[in-house]
């Protein structure tokens, strides 16, 4: 039997097997491979820069544990970034899976200030609210009308954040993290253009190659996609944290998937070429 | 390089869950059944008390009992059908009725009253998706492609100017149906669909990238949260 | 009743809807914002609906000894404590500390993120068993994978450095420093971009047609179902 | 905020006692357009004292009166440099007056003038949005034409698309191998709108198999969509004159979660080895393994969604895939639905409109002229 008839009728557990080991190798001895951000990076970066320091900005972290490894980095780079500006965040969550998650991340980032971030002063967490684009018409006639209650169950006209929050007029930006429907999309249809709110995204790289258009046309001002994005995010920003180390084992799993593409195309032909003969 | 594993037991019951997932690869198996099962019990009853207790309560239960007494977010303002925007008090009885009359479904003669309240659903959002589409991804996008084919200085961006909208144009015909895709039309349409098989690349290799990031954030969770590999 | 005045309400609302992107005045505006705020509920109570559903389905089948009636049985005790301890613990049920808050961390969240990472093995299964190169169209998409996945990470470019050096096309305004991200980047930007608008416009038209159909009441499929 | 421009002014003598600022000059309001009355814009002419490095301004109050003569509340504050408010506190249709008070480390001086009364009022038309409402009433106009025409007996041209040519060859080849046909509706209930147009294609699907005399066999993920498959597999063989092979249990329902029902469908093509898999509907992750699954089988498959993530993982492993809005096109064909031709004609003019948009747009931006961009933009 030739190699490439023993290939073809290997089982694929043992691509299994070797992605497993792939992408754990790097893991516990990283390789450190350099990054350099990409242009819609940048404009993420810069658009959170622009606003005026001390702003309150509508941050929508719009996913579930299913996405974390891709979000919840930038998600929490992006919370640095702001309250590196001494912003005051609000909060939302559209995904009926991430309330918790995102609480948690906004817990340990606020933990990380010395005196910590206050609650109800530097941030609000609304929690999660039903009716996906429903929701978001609904708060440009009134953040509080959609979410009367904040995760913790306080009433939300009551925290001092909220005193000077009406509705999208109130930011200069919404950074939406996205992990597809509702996300992005909905927010530019709904939002960025009904209510002239300028908008960043950060989604899966699932979501990435979609949004593009929005982003040449202006309707988005920076993108990042996927952990790729969040480790160049990551990077202009200075910080080291799980997407860059995550990047390492990206790379060696991108080089198996290419080279299973090139190989099974091998296979085939010399299939092809003996079936002929 | 030594093992460190966590003393919490949540993380452990995590992994060990995780664990019975992964051994789906090798195949089916019960302890992928059980936990299949258990996570589809767990996010049904999870989803069920959230929206209870975020949607139910604050949205609807609240403001009645509060209107009742004829108050509602505007203090100074009485009375319980006293509404005005963003604050509906008693109307929102409405709503509440047609939350109840979808559970008439059970009621095998009565079923067709629960359309009732899938009509407003449905009217709410074929409405907001049809001006959503309409702005952001009809005119908003049209409006972005007109754009100037050469700019003075740049010849780059006039070339790559002049290839998006090749691509764009040709790629819209593509989906044209009321002539033969025959001489011009057929050659444009040939074009268009290099365009499309170029995005379906690019999207091949993204969603490649989205998957494999979803592992490492597993792996990152079973080698350090739980064994503390370090 | 049972046709018409579902129809009429579809029709009405929907309108209504559009009415209020164009019209800011409060004769159009407070009732649309009743209604948006009305469908936040209605649609909340349907997850009960829901739940009560896979509840009848699976007990059924306990009752009937199906097989795999044991893991149905998780399905029901796992569902119905999970909802017990939710509306026990009450408002800030998913508060730091609340054992709802521990089934959420520790039971449904790492579950489902495994329940996704999967899909990494076979991705990589697939790529090998299932892609075939035969066409120029697919040669073409097979190429522009490669390089959107090799240009994305860092290694890619680490391959690719030696290109760093070299003056590439003489052509002015074009990038020097072509490594396999700038191409990358370009390819995101240029050619992909404006099929994804393509793609992007006829699909909103489709939306646009469906929702015209749906609020005049041509469209009926959503009816459908006993009668 | 009354309280604190008092307390600047108490404190300011004990300081270095620098003088009051200059007032404020020429506070001028207008009312927010394309609201329902919900805001005013409210501007005003800097105080001469109001320098970069001076210091002597340090905020602007803007105070507002239901009448020319006080008494004045604070609605809103700007710091130095800023000559302009937006107050969202009025309510509509009621006039108001406005002032503008100049705080600095000296004191607090009143601007000299008044302005108003100011009154906040709705508007019937959002006029940023006239474009979109433009585009889309044409858009409109054109499906509902063409809806009527063909309901009329008029039926317009659609061109056959090879899709349908394709599962037509499949089919063919299902039959010679003496091999079943698989069909796969998608994985969504009825109210995505691809579902629907899978179960029309799946109607002719049907038609074919029983002028052949091949068994078919259709998994279902959902209730509804499982009685209107059975519908539609039953009417396939009424239309081909063959009611008596209908079999029942040809469509099977298996379950709505995903990665059950993808492990009864890969059990399907393992076990019957069907000649042919034609997948048409709405399908998210599971289309990589059932189109993996299925290509080890070797059978042909055809595939077709408006899922645009998934459409990679079909054509690289499907001999033939109908992309996007081809899948709508199909079913408009087959059913020849004077409500799907008509939406797909409608559709057809309006792209040939964006065509010559967008020719006319880059041309005229080529030459420096905006006016048709600027009408059209809507952020």
């Amino acid at each position: 039997m030739s190699w490439t008839q023993t290939l073809e009728k290997l089982d694929r557990r043992w691509i299994f097997l070797v992605l497993a080991l792939l992408v754990m190798g790097p893991l516990l001895f990283p390789l450190a491979l350099p990054l350099s951000p990409s242009p819609p990076v940048h404009g993420f970066v810069q658009a959170i820069d622009k606003i005026p320091d001390g702003s309150t900005v509508l941050m929508s972290c719009d996913y579930d544990p299913a996405s974390k490894p891709e979000l919840v980095p930038m998600t929490r780079t992006a919370l640095r970034q702001l309250w590196g500006k001494h912003c005051r965040i609000v909060v939302t969550v559209l995904w009926d899976g991430g309330p918790g998650l995102v609480d948690n991340v906004l817990r340990e980032v606020a933990a990380e200030y010395p005196g910590g971030k206050t609650y109800g002063v530097d941030y609000v967490n609304l929690g999660y609210k039903e009716g996906r684009e429903d929701v978001m018409v609904l708060m440009g006639k009134g953040i509080a009308n959609a979410f009367p209650r904040d995760y913790r169950g306080n009433d939300t006209r009551s925290l001092p954040l909220m005193a000077n929050v009406r509705d999208y007029s109130s930011f200069p930006l919404l950074v939406n993290i996205s992990a597809g429907y509702p996300g992005t999309k909905e927010w530019v249809q709904q939002v960025q253009g009904r209510y002239h709110l300028p908008m960043v995204s950060g989604c899966t790289a699932v979501s990435a190659p979609e949004y593009y258009p929005y982003l040449q046309s202006g309707q988005l001002l920076g993108l990042l996609g996927g952990m790729a994005g969040a480790a160049e995010y990551e990077k202009a920003r200075g910080e080291k944290g799980a997407a860059t180390r995550g990047m390492d084992a990206q790379s060696m799993a991108h080089v198996l998937v290419a080279v299973m593409i090139v190989l099974g195309n091998v296979v085939q032909r010399s299939r092809r070429q003996a079936e002929g003969a | 390089m030594s093992l460190h594993p966590t003393h919490d037991a949540g993380i452990w019951v995590g992994a060990l869950l995780s664990l019975c997932i992964f051994s789906f690869l090798y195949k089916d198996n019960p302890f992928y059944k059980f936990a299949e099962h258990l996570f589809v019990g767990v996010s049904a009853g999870y989803f069920i008390a959230l929206r209870f207790w975020t949607v139910i309560v604050p949205n609807l239960w609240e403001p009645l009992l509060k209107a009742t007494a004829g108050q509602g977010v505007d203090a100074a303002h009485h009375g319980m059908f006293a509404a005005e925007q963003g604050d509906y008090r008693g109307w929102l009885i409405l709503p509440g009725l047609l939350g109840l009359l979808l559970f008439t479904r059970f009621v095998g003669r009565l079923s067709w009253v629960s359309r009732w309240s899938l009509a407003l659903i449905i009217g709410v959002y074929a409405g907001l998706k049809t001006t959503g589409f309409a702005q952001g991804d009809f005119v908003a996008q049209v409006q972005a492609s007109l754009q100037p084919l050469w700019v003075r200085g740049h010849p780059w961006e006039g070339v790559n100017a002049i290839i998006f909208t090749v691509g764009l144009l040709t790629s819209l015909l593509f989906f044209y149906y009321s002539r033969e895709h025959k001489g011009t039309l057929g050659a444009v349409s040939r074009v268009g669909i290099l365009f499309l098989m170029v995005s379906f690349g690019a999207g091949y290799g993204y969603t490649v990238m989205s998957r494999v990031s979803l592992l490492i954030g597993r792996f990152q969770y079973l080698l350090d949260d739980w064994l503390g590999l370090r | 009743m049972k046709r018409e005045l579902p129809l009429t309400i579809t029709a009405g609302i929907g309108l209504l809807m559009i009415l209020s992107f164009f019209v800011p005045h409060q004769v159009i505006a407070v009732p649309a914002d009743f209604i948006q705020a009305s469908a936040i509920i209605v649609l909340a109570f349907s997850y009960f609906l829901g739940g009560a559903n896979l509840l009848r389905v699976n007990i059924d089948g306990i009752y009937k000894r199906e097989p795999g009636w044991i893991y149905k049985l998780v399905l029901v005790v796992s569902l119905v404590a999970t909802v017990a301890i939710g509306f026990v613990e009450g408002k800030g049920f998913l508060d730091q500390g609340r054992i709802s808050k521990w089934i959420y961390d520790n039971l449904y969240s790492p579950m489902q993120a495994t329940m996704f990472a999967l899909l990494a093995f076979f991705i990589a299964s697939a790529a090998f068993r299932a892609f075939r190169i035969r066409t120029l169209e697919a040669g073409l998409l097979a190429a522009a994978a490669l390089i959107v996945m090799m240009g994305r990470v860092p290694l890619g470019n680490v391959l690719t450095d030696w290109l760093f050096g070299l003056r590439w096309l003489p052509f002015p305004g074009v990038p020097h420093d072509l490594h396999l991200s700038t191409i990358q980047e370009w390819i995101m930007d240029v050619p992909q971009n404006a099929a994804k608008r393509a793609i992007l416009i006829g699909a909103a038209l489709g939306v646009m047609a469906t929702g015209l159909r749906v609020i005049l009441g041509i469209e009926r499929s959503y009816l459908s179902g006993e009668d | 905020m009354l309280a604190l421009g008092a307390a600047l002014a108490l404190v300011a003598p004990v300081s270095a006692a620098p003088p009051a600022p200059q007032p404020a000059t020429r506070l001028d309001w207008k009312d927010v357009p394309n609201d329902a009355g919900r805001a005013l814009d409210l501007t005003w002419v800097l105080s001469p004292d109001d320098k970069p490095g001076l210091g002597l301004v340090t905020q602007y109050l803007v105070e507002r009166s239901t009448s020319v003569g006080g008494p004045w509340t604070v609605v809103d504050s700007a710091s130095a440099g800023a000559d302009k408010v937006t107050d969202e506190s009025v309510r509509r249709n009621t006039p108001y007056y406005y002032r503008v008070v100049t705080v600095g480390p000296g004191g607090a001086t009143p601007a000299g003038s008044l302005t108003g009364p100011a009154t906040a009022t709705s508007q019937w038309l959002d006029t940023t949005r006239a474009s979109v409402l433009a585009l889309t009433a044409l858009f409109f106009a054109f499906v509902l034409y063409y809806i009527r025409s063909a309901q009329m007996g008029k039926k317009p041209f659609v061109r056959r698309i090879p899709g349908i040519d394709a599962i037509e060859e499949a089919i063919g080849r299902a039959t010679e191998m003496g091999r079943p046909v698989l069909f796969v509706p998608g994985i969504q209930d009825i109210d995505d709108i691809q579902t629907v147009a899978g179960l029309v294609i799946l109607e002719s699907v049907a038609r074919l198999t029983a002028r052949y005399e091949t068994p078919i066999s259709v998994p279902v993920s959902y209730p509804i969509p499982f009685a209107i498959a059975q519908e539609m597999v039953r009417g396939g063989y009424l239309q081909a004159g063959r009611p008596e092979q209908y079999n029942p249990d040809s469509v099977r329902f298996v379950s709505p979660e995903q990665f059950a029902y993808v492990a009864a469908v890969a059990g399907i093509m393992l076990r019957d080895r069907p000649g042919a898999h034609i997948f048409m509907g709405s399908f998210y992750a599971e289309s990589l393994l059932l189109a993996e699954t299925g290509f080890s089988t070797g059978a042909i498959q055809v595939a077709g969604t408006a899922n645009v993530h998934q459409l990679p993982f079909f054509v690289v492993a499907c001999d033939y895939t109908l992309i996007g809005e081809e899948l709508y096109a199909a079913s408009a064909y087959l059913s020849g639905e004077p409500k799907l031709v008509g939406s797909l004609k409608g559709a057809d003019l309006i792209k040939l409109v964006i065509v010559g948009l967008v020719v006319v747009g880059c041309a005229l931006e080529s030459f420096g002229v905006h006016g048709l961009t600027q009408w059209m933009a809507t952020q």
